[in-house]
């Protein structure tokens, strides 16, 4: 019989007019805690699975309250490693917040590069070019496959299934070498400028990235045949972690965590954006809301994205040389050689790297379709450079906040599976 | 890495502390194995922590220098490596972490912001580790390279070769102080003190 | 370089002025998305119809989230970001707080369960509390942060304390700064508290810093 | 007859000495250092909350004694069988023998089956 041993009133610190904290007695009474009467039954125990455990794919801290080996609430603490990106982008001018955006979701960098420039052009009222369009396309699809690669790799060694890992990460290193050709860094790409890229493919990207088009849907089968008909696999994924398709829209689940419930909603095509209606491509939904399904959804998505890469591939061919940044010099930096010396071009490089890029007064959203879910910048703009609020709507966050409702019951096993299972990246979780 | 000699170039000099000839044959059996068979505790918080992965894998294999066993428990951990930023909220935890890794042990400090809070000079950023933990070695960059990190594990394997067994204060335990802080509160802000673009971030407008 | 006033204003608008006349203060068309400008202390039932109505829909929240500008005078808001999946329409609400009366608004958790982090954050970052809302602690720092809200922009960026009383601060915490008062007192640790800190968590008080 | 013991106790004192040799070795070679806070039970870097002693449910126990009694049963059938392949002339006995055996058993699972110990929640 588990005793509740102190009353707890819950209060909450609210600053009073004068600016001292004082304590408010919350409306709502906690419901009280419902002793379990029965006579075998042991006293609850609290484990934590803590910020430095192997399974909780990065530093987030699961207090889990067990009877035995059943779960009987999972409370997950998060902000270790909460680094204050919000507060840091309000001291930076649009062009200095793309390094920020690599390092909050770090599987999916240039995703998040584009998704900036896009709320940033959206806020400014930029149009950019077909060929910038269709680089960038490439470069969210390039993403995906790798944060996708990425969970299912350590999600199978969460289960136990060590080889997959092994074959999934030469891909990605592949994938890791086209991404550091374009971009000069594996990581931390910093893709995206506002209005254009930072720089055009290389020769040679193209032909990397088909060889690896033509190749990689090879592994995903080898690692298909791996998983989906594997005893093991179905028995701990199968039927667990269930929600349903109401509940998902409830709890704001978005991306394959939404999907695999049956709900058919993708931003990129709810909602198209850089031409992803012109794409032929399909989107997986799964029906039953469980692992197996979050697994199935995910493992399609990698093959879709291997189709719009193959046709993004051959829609770039038809551009070549085409120009891909906006011809507009207050917004992209002339190039090198002409600001040093043109004279006009020099001006306008000076102001720029002096003052910014500087946005109307005015605010914008713009969602994207990321590898976890729908990212979202809100930018608050008052007319000045830097913006007065830059929001980020995290998905990871979001999907993150229905695990203790996933984990009502289950054995402890399950809810290593089921933590795995929502694709959660602390970077973005935290910002 | 098999049973060699030391190779006697500038950077390893031979701790003084062992005179005569048995000590150096002990010292040098023993860091041998040490340095062969670090078993690294990954403390991998944020983006580094993906390249302390990619570097684990098969491309960049960690188990050539013989970091194959991760040790997710302090219990059994030679290497602290903080892959990753570390926010004051995860302060205590590396701390509580290092005290409970038993003797020997090093720690790297695995990218800029662990090293010196990199980017995020923010109310929530630990100014680099080493104000909280000692730390042994310092790999730059933002993550770095597979190459960069096993060029600093290299770095520690030097340093232990050239380390010797009766040299008791490469073992102390440095505690946290009376006054809650590991380093001297001057120390500390000195450390922290913003440097190079940070200096120009007080104004947000 | 347009994107401040252009394109339509949301259906929802004429429904929402139709319906709740004194509710809805302004509304306004940024960059293409429709803002609308609500009464605090009506905010909760104007959200809850747009969500129930069958000609609204606005079933999913897409985000809850607080701004402060920079010149005091202006009051903090808090914005909701709502979509309709079925209609295929987003909307934005906003309700404005004056900084000099408490920071209080309605939770929208009964409404949406994806609220909960959500306006626990908002808490956590600006210091906006909101009635009813089950659980209000601070989610992204400990719970003994002495510094207050981070996202303010009385708030320097690297912080009130100097580096050094910071580290102290955070080397310090207590069982207190990383569990809940509901986990302290499930625990059977209870017997092993400090007396000084059990009573204090009876009362549902958490300890300063010291 | 002691002839044939010499090779086992030969294993037996190499064992017992390897393993005092190791451990006694890395005791003497490690350095030992006691804080307070190394003594204090790892939870993934928390501080601990209650401890592990707690009042468990009794079901753990019931499978467990279940597992051993099975357990010997099978360990039982190894000499068994070396006999069994040895005394080739009263290999009828032997099998009967063992039949009653296991049939013993066998009564006693279907009654905790019927009984529902195995049931696990």
């Amino acid at each position: 019989m588990s005793t509740r041993t102190i009353e707890v009133g819950l209060r909450t610190p609210t600053v009073d007019p004068s600016g001292a904290v004082r304590l408010e007695p919350l409306g709502v009474q906690l419901p009280p805690h419902t002793p379990v009467q029965d006579d075998l039954g042991g006293e609850h125990m609290l484990v934590n699975i803590g910020p430095q455990h192997p399974a909780t794919h990065g530093v987030l801290r699961l207090v889990v309250e067990l009877d035995g080996e059943t779960v009987v609430r999972v409370v997950p603490h998060i902000g270790y490693l909460h680094s204050g990106f919000e507060k840091l982008g309000e001291y930076r001018f649009y062009n200095q917040i793309i390094p920020l955006t690599d390092r909050t979701d770090y599987l999916s960098p240039m995703a998040n590069n584009v998704c900036l420039a896009l709320a940033a052009e959206k806020l400014m009222g930029i149009e950019i070019t077909e060929r910038c369009t269709v680089l960038r396309v490439i470069a969210c699809e390039i993403s995906r496959i790798i944060s996708h690669l990425v969970w299912l790799g350590t999600t199978g060694i969460d289960l136990g299934a060590f080889t997959p890992f092994l074959w999934l990460f030469q891909q990605r290193e592949r994938l890791y070498d086209l991404q550091e050709a374009w971009t000069g860094a594996r990581l931390t790409t910093s893709l995206t400028r506002v209005g254009g890229l930072m720089a055009d493919i290389p020769d040679g990207f193209e032909a990397g990235l088909l060889d690896f088009c033509r190749t990689f849907p090879k592994t995903l089968d080898e690692v298909d045949s791996m998983f989906t008909r594997n005893a093991i696999w179905c028995g701990r994924t199968q039927g667990v972690g269930v929600i349903s398709g109401p509940d998902a829209i409830n709890y704001s689940l978005s991306g394959p965590m939404l999907r695999a419930s049956g709900v058919d909603y993708d931003v990129r095509k709810d909602r198209p954006y850089l031409g992803y209606e012109t794409y032929d491509f399909d989107v997986p939904v799964g029906e039953h809301g469980d692992i197996y399904d979050r697994y199935r959804v995910r493992l399609e998505e990698m093959y879709q994205s291997n189709r719009i890469l193959v046709q993004a591939l051959d829609r770039l061919a038809r551009l070549k040389g085409a120009p891909i940044n906006v011809s507009d010099p207050r917004v992209i930096l002339p190039p090198k050689h002409r600001a040093m010396s043109d004279m006009e071009a020099m001006i306008f490089h000076f102001k720029q790297v002096m003052e910014g890029v500087k946005a109307p007064v005015g605010e914008a959203y713009f969602g994207v379709e990321n590898p976890k879910g729908e990212l979202g910048y809100y930018f608050v703009s008052d007319g000045t450079a830097k913006p007065v609020r830059w929001r980020i709507r995290p998905p990871s966050f979001i999907n993150l906040a229905c695990l203790p409702k996933l984990c009502e019951g289950v054995l402890l096993s399950d809810v290593i599976a089921i933590n795995a299972s929502i694709d959660i990246v602390m970077g973005e979780i935290d910002r | 890495m098999g049973l060699s000699l030391p190779v006697g170039d500038a950077g390893t000099e031979v701790s003084t502390m062992s005179p005569n000839w048995v000590t150096t044959r002990l010292d040098f059996l023993a860091n041998w194995a040490r340095s062969n068979s670090l078993w690294p505790m990954p403390f991998g918080t944020a983006c580094c922590a993906i390249e302390f992965m990619a570097t684990a894998a098969s491309r960049f294999d960690l188990a050539r220098f013989g970091m194959e066993r991760m040790s997710y428990s302090p219990r059994q951990a030679d290497v602290l490596i903080c892959a990753g930023r570390l926010p004051f909220k995860l302060a205590p935890v590396i701390r509580r972490i290092w005290d409970q890794m038993p003797q020997p042990k090093w720690s790297i400090s695995m990218g800029a912001c662990a090293s010196s809070g990199g980017i995020f000079d923010t109310y929530a950023m630990v100014q680099g580790i080493d104000t909280i933990i000692p730390v042994d070695v310092y790999v730059p960059g933002c993550p770095p390279r597979p190459e960069g990190l096993i060029y600093g594990i290299n770095l520690l394997q030097k340093k232990i070769k050239g380390e010797s067994l009766l040299d008791a204060d490469l073992r102390q335990e440095h505690l946290v102080g009376p006054d809650g802080l590991f380093q001297p509160a001057r120390h500390i802000d000195e450390v922290s003190e913003p440097f190079g673009n940070s200096v120009h971030q007080t104004r947000s407008s | 370089m347009s994107g401040a006033d252009d394109g339509p204003v949301s259906p929802s608008v004429a429904g929402l002025r139709a319906r709740f006349a004194g509710a809805v203060r302004r509304a306004v068309v940024s960059c293409g998305d429709t803002v609308v400008y609500l009464e605090p202390t009506r905010a909760h039932e104007v959200l809850a119809w747009l969500r129930d109505d069958p000609s609204q829909q606005f079933d999913y929240l897409m985000d809850i989230t607080a701004v402060e500008y920079r010149d005091e005078e202006r009051p903090l808001e808090v914005v909701w970001q709502l979509r309709s999946l079925s209609r295929r329409q987003d909307l934005r609400l906003k309700t404005e707080l004056a900084k000099d009366a408490p920071l209080e608004v309605d939770s929208v958790y009964d409404l949406w369960k994806g609220a909960d982090w959500l306006e626990r954050e908002v808490f956590d970052m600006f210091g906006i509390t909101f009635r009813g809302h089950p659980d209000l602690r601070r989610i992204l720092m400990w719970e003994t942060y002495g510094e207050g809200f981070p996202l303010r922009k009385s708030f320097p960026l690297r912080g009130h304390f100097n580096r050094a009383e910071q580290t102290r601060q955070a080397l310090a915490a207590n069982p207190e700064a990383h569990y809940s008062l509901e986990e302290l007192s499930i625990a059977a640790a209870y017997a092993e508290l400090p007396p000084e800190m059990a009573q204090r968590l009876a009362r549902g008080q958490r300890g300063e810093v010291a | 007859m002691l002839q044939a013991y010499i090779p086992v106790l030969l294993v037996v004192a190499f064992v017992v000495a390897n393993a005092i040799l190791m451990l006694g070795l890395s005791h003497v070679l490690s350095s030992y250092r006691l804080t307070p806070t190394k003594l204090y039970p790892y939870e993934s870097g928390m501080p601990v909350l209650g401890d592990a002693r707690e009042r468990f449910s009794v079901k753990f126990y019931l499978i467990a004694m279940l597992f051993i009694i099975f357990d010997v049963e099978t360990v039982f059938m190894l000499p068994w069988a070396a006999a069994f392949h040895q005394l080739t002339d009263i290999r009828g006995l032997l099998l009967g023998e063992m039949l009653v055996f296991v049939g013993i058993l066998a009564v006693g699972y279907v009654y905790i089956w019927k009984r529902g110990a195995l049931e696990w929640d």
